[in-house]
């Protein structure tokens, strides 16, 4: 194992670094754009900032979709790494960026390097974050910081459950605290790396209490580690109150088990699910996600596209959605009001529920060990598991409202008050026909389906004109 | 023996492609096959081909391999099919699922590759694939007879 | 001068008409669809009826147009007329629908006849209304009737004065009101034909009360001679209080002013100024119509496209426009409160405005004289008029919040509270600069651009895809 | 005399074309000329082009005659102008702006048979207009001052 201040790395890897005092001399060149600042300033205006997902596997092409989004009007640009980088099957990468870089479902950036990746930095004027999903992210945060990249995403839950089969919790959470003492000696040294925690998880049907629970215990690990600029991304589950109280909820729980050294920013991640896949129906809940964002204090939010249901979406569309979620997150909606009472009441059980969830493991001795044992028993847990270190006893469900609710909470450690309301919510009106698990669960994952053919009369005779689904390509 | 064996015995080996985490559809196909009466042999997510292989071996009696892939890199995750099947093995019916390329814009030629690896079926909506193994299963039932009766 | 039923028509015209009976016979049909009906249910519902607006020069063009728009769900589909027929110029428009009729901006439908017209009706099976903008449209009214259209737009101020140069309003009046009266007549005996009003009038900020000053005065026309359904047109100003106080005030001046004994529907005209060209902002725009219309209990709302900046839509538009209006009144937006107490604030005023200008001229004598008395003294106006029977000294002026208000209210009759209250309204913080009255008009105007050019960072690099803005081609 | 003539001096005609009855942008056209210092003698909306000729006629010191065109119908309100030139009238410059033709994806044909019909300048912005009429007035004066010394 080589190692660059504390982050061991795979010794190829690391031989091609340059040397750290390079690294630090590039990140505090004066035009060096960080994101910290960017998030500081949405802050403040109270507008949030808005980002796209993007990468493609190709440098060249790369460098022209961050150009052609920039106009666009992004506050922060995503270099989006390809799957095979994310498991460390680097030289799978590496072989596709060279034959058929378009069959990469993102940048490859180890493979490319980075001194390709200050290119990219250089290419733009905003800053850059690196989104990925591995569950060690170590060689890749090393090759980050070497580009000069200012914020990068993940954490040792959120970055292994929902994106590895088998990667022990004990190995990805001290990879992550490797990463994050690595931000602790930056920002000790004024420069602040971002550091954005996934929340969305698997993305489909994720309780607001299992989100925030996950990231409040990786923001625990990262401000213990000194890290001084957190993310917390939560996301947006589709019923504008409890996503306005879970984002809210950000605010209030970070101050209570993080404390004040630490800024920390709450990000909606626009619609996780099953996307519609009309146009005007995507564009709706994409300018319904801005305006969620807004009314939920959050710093930043990352933009959908109408082109989500069919898969990774061209440079247009992608504008064309980071535009839509800007609109919905400006001013031009401060009309809108919500039932602020239905909010706050929401706010307060997922307060509640977050409480219960976390206390019992931040009370135990060693964290790593209690996250890792509570996960184990499944005191902690998450649904639709990608990986096995999650039991995926919690079953959730929509509420009359659309709310996602637990239909089982599994053995979360929840008390009689939190089961009680969790049941009355999920109550059905007598006389309701009674569902299989599979048409409960899928009438809850297509949620938004279901609405978008109860909405748009006739949708059977819709036929998107260039992009066709892949369902009807059949 | 003519009758076809009961719904209990059926039994199909189930997974997502090598780089692929997409855990959602595996879940529910599970449950999906389960209540239609099959033992299913979930490999899970990010379950390279080579897994397969080994599943299939262990499992003679399986009337089908799975395979869902999400994320666009079906092709590449697929690709020691050829070779495997070289060697032998995973020689009961490929069945491939879900978003088999990178982008918005797809094209035949992108499933064209995919049955050029060897792939035998590919669905786009899992909901086609009871039907698929009801279908296959009455295939192979009618062979066996006529290899017993020729 | 020839004569259906009251109606005096140009001979030729009527020559070509068949027979009272047989048009009766044809619109008894069963099957034959009435706009009432629409209108009844949307209003049962709570749910606005989304139309839009179209019409091309060619018969076969116009009957794949009216085909390829229904599948968008439309509940009322229109039979947008062209400039020449509007006019009276029959001559030209028929030439023009010989040599080049995508010359026409719209459906000439007196040229191609009552047959055709009939036919446009049986290709879809929702119900047509033909829109035009005719001060004196008796001909257009008999053919409409023969081609068994069921809904017809129009009146003797607001087709007249935003239409034409030197109709005097006597002559338009007492077209009118053969038409409204022929209403009464098919009414009577059970044909409830809908008569839509145009409080749109010139479109570009128009303050409520004088909209609605115009269309209950000719509601009020119209009633006398049994018209028994009339759709009260509104255009949407932008500010979303005041236009939900003025779709508000429809129904409550209706009951004042016209009884009972009519049908009255609320009718929101999306944004009908200056249009914004970027389509993100237009569907905005054009979204936010829909959720207005809802939130006033409008009964039916016709939709923008966000090609509007740009000229006549394509169909392709048109229904993208349609699903977007139908998203924006639906119940997936039921979260959305607004300040109900602004909204009641601003209908009081709107009623008692239109209380001031229309009871004076309801008090005297007959009623089209005191009309076009009232016009020549300044008593009743309009903005901008195309007209030379209006004195245009009402100048509207956006407030801070954008609610279009009096900058000066000319010689309507206002009271003092009235006039003090717009004049406060209108005052300016101290220390602003003295605006010029171009200035201030052009700034008015362009609100929505202002605001598109303000939400839309880097706007300037934008360039649509296909079609470009004439003003971005010179 | 070789100086322009004072502001004051200046006159143009202005209108809409027959078939349209869009008066927004001529109602602040008119204002806009005005604070130039222009009379404006303004026809209003849905003016017959021979009526712009009779102004035109009226009005011999009229630098340019201003035609406003929005609802997609300029090719066929200003057909009689090759007729009207013809028989020796509308020989002041025609200056023609607005939305000019129909539909929402315009083409170089539009312009080029406007500028066929003998349409001495498209505008679409009414904000160039006051930059053209200064232009024209200069090359005018710069004519008759070449004709004077010539
Ligand atoms: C939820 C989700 C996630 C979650 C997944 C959580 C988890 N671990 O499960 C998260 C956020 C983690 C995620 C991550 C990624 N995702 Co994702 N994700 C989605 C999303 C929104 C829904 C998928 C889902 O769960 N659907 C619910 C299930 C029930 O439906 P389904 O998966 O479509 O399955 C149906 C069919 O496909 C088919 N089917 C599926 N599997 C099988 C198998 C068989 C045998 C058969 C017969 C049929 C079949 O039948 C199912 C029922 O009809 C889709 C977009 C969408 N559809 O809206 C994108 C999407 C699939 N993801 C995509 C991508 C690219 C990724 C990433 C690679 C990140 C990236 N570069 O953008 C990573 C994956 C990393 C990795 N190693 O693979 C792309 C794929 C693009 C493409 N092919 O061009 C999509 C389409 C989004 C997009 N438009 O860009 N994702
Ligand atoms: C307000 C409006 C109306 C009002 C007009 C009220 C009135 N009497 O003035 C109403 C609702 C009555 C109306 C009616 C119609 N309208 Co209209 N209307 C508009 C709208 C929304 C704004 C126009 C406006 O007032 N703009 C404000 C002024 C200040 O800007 P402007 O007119 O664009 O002028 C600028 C330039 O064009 C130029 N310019 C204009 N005139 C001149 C003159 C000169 C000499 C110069 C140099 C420059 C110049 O400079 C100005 C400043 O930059 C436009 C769409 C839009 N732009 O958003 C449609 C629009 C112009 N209308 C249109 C049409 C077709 C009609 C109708 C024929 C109905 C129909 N078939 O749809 C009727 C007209 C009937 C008739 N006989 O002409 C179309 C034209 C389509 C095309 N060319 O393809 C448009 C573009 C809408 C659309 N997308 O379909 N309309």
């Amino acid at each position: 194992m080589a190692e660059l201040n504390g982050l061991e790395l795979d010794p190829q890897i690391a031989a091609d670094l340059p040397g750290w005092s390079d690294i630090l001399a590039y990140l505090t060149e004066p035009r060096r754009p960080f994101v910290v600042n960017v998030l500081r300033a949405a802050d403040a205006a109270g507008r949030p900032a808005v980002q796209p997902r993007c990468g493609v596997g190709g440098h060249e092409p790369m460098l022209a979709l961050l150009r052609a989004l920039e106009p666009a009007g992004p506050d922060i640009l995503s270099v989006t790494i390809d799957s095979h980088t994310r498991l460390r099957n680097f030289a799978t990468a590496r072989d596709l960026m060279r034959d058929s870089p378009a069959d990469l479902n993102g940048y490859p950036l180890i493979a490319h390097g980075w001194q390709r990746g200050r290119e990219l930095g250089e290419a733009v004027a905003v800053p850059l974050e690196v989104r990925h999903g591995s569950p060690d992210g170590r060689d890749l945060f090393a090759v980050t910081l070497a580009a000069g990249i200012t914020s990068f995403e993940g954490g040792g839950i959120g970055y292994n459950l929902p994106y590895s089969k088998n990667v022990p919790l004990a190995h990805s959470l001290r990879a992550w605290q490797q990463v994050d003492a690595l931000c602790g000696t930056l920002a000790a040294s004024g420069l602040v790396i971002d550091r954005e925690l996934f929340g969305t998880l698997t993305a489909v049907l994720v309780p607001p209490s299992v989100s925030l629970a996950m990231t409040l215990l990786e923001g625990v690990a990262a401000a213990r580690e000194g890290v001084s600029c957190l993310s917390i991304a939560y996301p947006q589950g589709g019923e504008v109150h409890q996503d306005v109280a879970a984002l809210r909820s950000v605010r209030t729980l970070a101050r209570r088990y993080l404390g004040t050294a630490v800024e920390v920013y709450p990000v909606l991640h626009e619609f996780m699910g099953v996307f519609p896949a009309t146009p005007e129906f995507a564009a709706l809940l994409i300018l319904h996600g801005g305006l969620t964002a807004r009314l939920g204090g959050a710093t930043k939010v990352i933009n959908k596209t109408v082109q989500e249901a069919y898969g990774i979406p061209d440079a247009e569309a992608n504008a064309h959605g980071l535009r839509t979620a800007a609109l919905g997150a400006s001013h031009l909606l401060d009309f809108v009001r919500i039932d602020e009472d239905r909010a706050a009441e929401e706010q307060h059980w997922i307060e509640r529920e977050v409480a219960e969830i976390i206390e019992p493991v931040l009370a135990t001795g060693d964290l790593f060990d209690s996250i890792d044992s509570a996960f184990r028993a499944g005191r902690l847990d998450i649904p639709f598991s990608a990986s096995i270190h999650a039991r995926s006893q919690v079953i959730p469900r929509r509420d009359r409202t659309g709310a996602v609710r637990y239909g089982d909470s599994g053995d979360l450690p929840f008390s009689g008050a939190v089961l009680r309301r969790q049941a009355d919510l999920l109550r059905e009106p007598p006389g309701t026909r009674p569902r299989t698990r599979i048409e409960a669960a899928t009438a809850d994952i297509h949620y938004f389906l279901d609405k978008e053919s109860a909405s748009l009369p006739d949708r059977s005779r819709y036929a998107p004109s260039s992009p066709s689904p892949d369902r009807g390509s059949e | 023996m003519n009758t076809l064996p009961g719904p209990s015995e059926r039994l199909v080996v189930l997974g997502v492609a090598e780089s692929d985490s997409h855990a959602v559809a595996n879940h529910l196909i599970t449950m999906q096959l389960q209540d239609h009466g099959f033992t299913v042999i979930n490999l899970g997510v990010c379950t390279p081909l080579s897994d397969f292989a080994d599943a299939a071996d262990r499992y003679p009696q399986a009337e089908a391999v799975l395979i869902g892939t999400l994320n666009g890199h079906a092709h590449q995750d697929l690709k020691a099919l050829p070779e495997l099947r070289a060697a032998g093995r995973l020689n009961c019916p490929v069945v491939v699922g879900g978003n088999l390329s990178v982008g918005s814009h797809k094209s035949d030629a992108d499933r064209q590759r995919l049955y050029d690896l060897g792939v035998d079926h590919l669905l786009s909506d899992a909901g086609e694939l009871v039907l698929l193994l009801d279908q296959l299963h009455a295939l192979r039932a009618t062979m066996v007879a006529e290899l017993q009766n020729g």
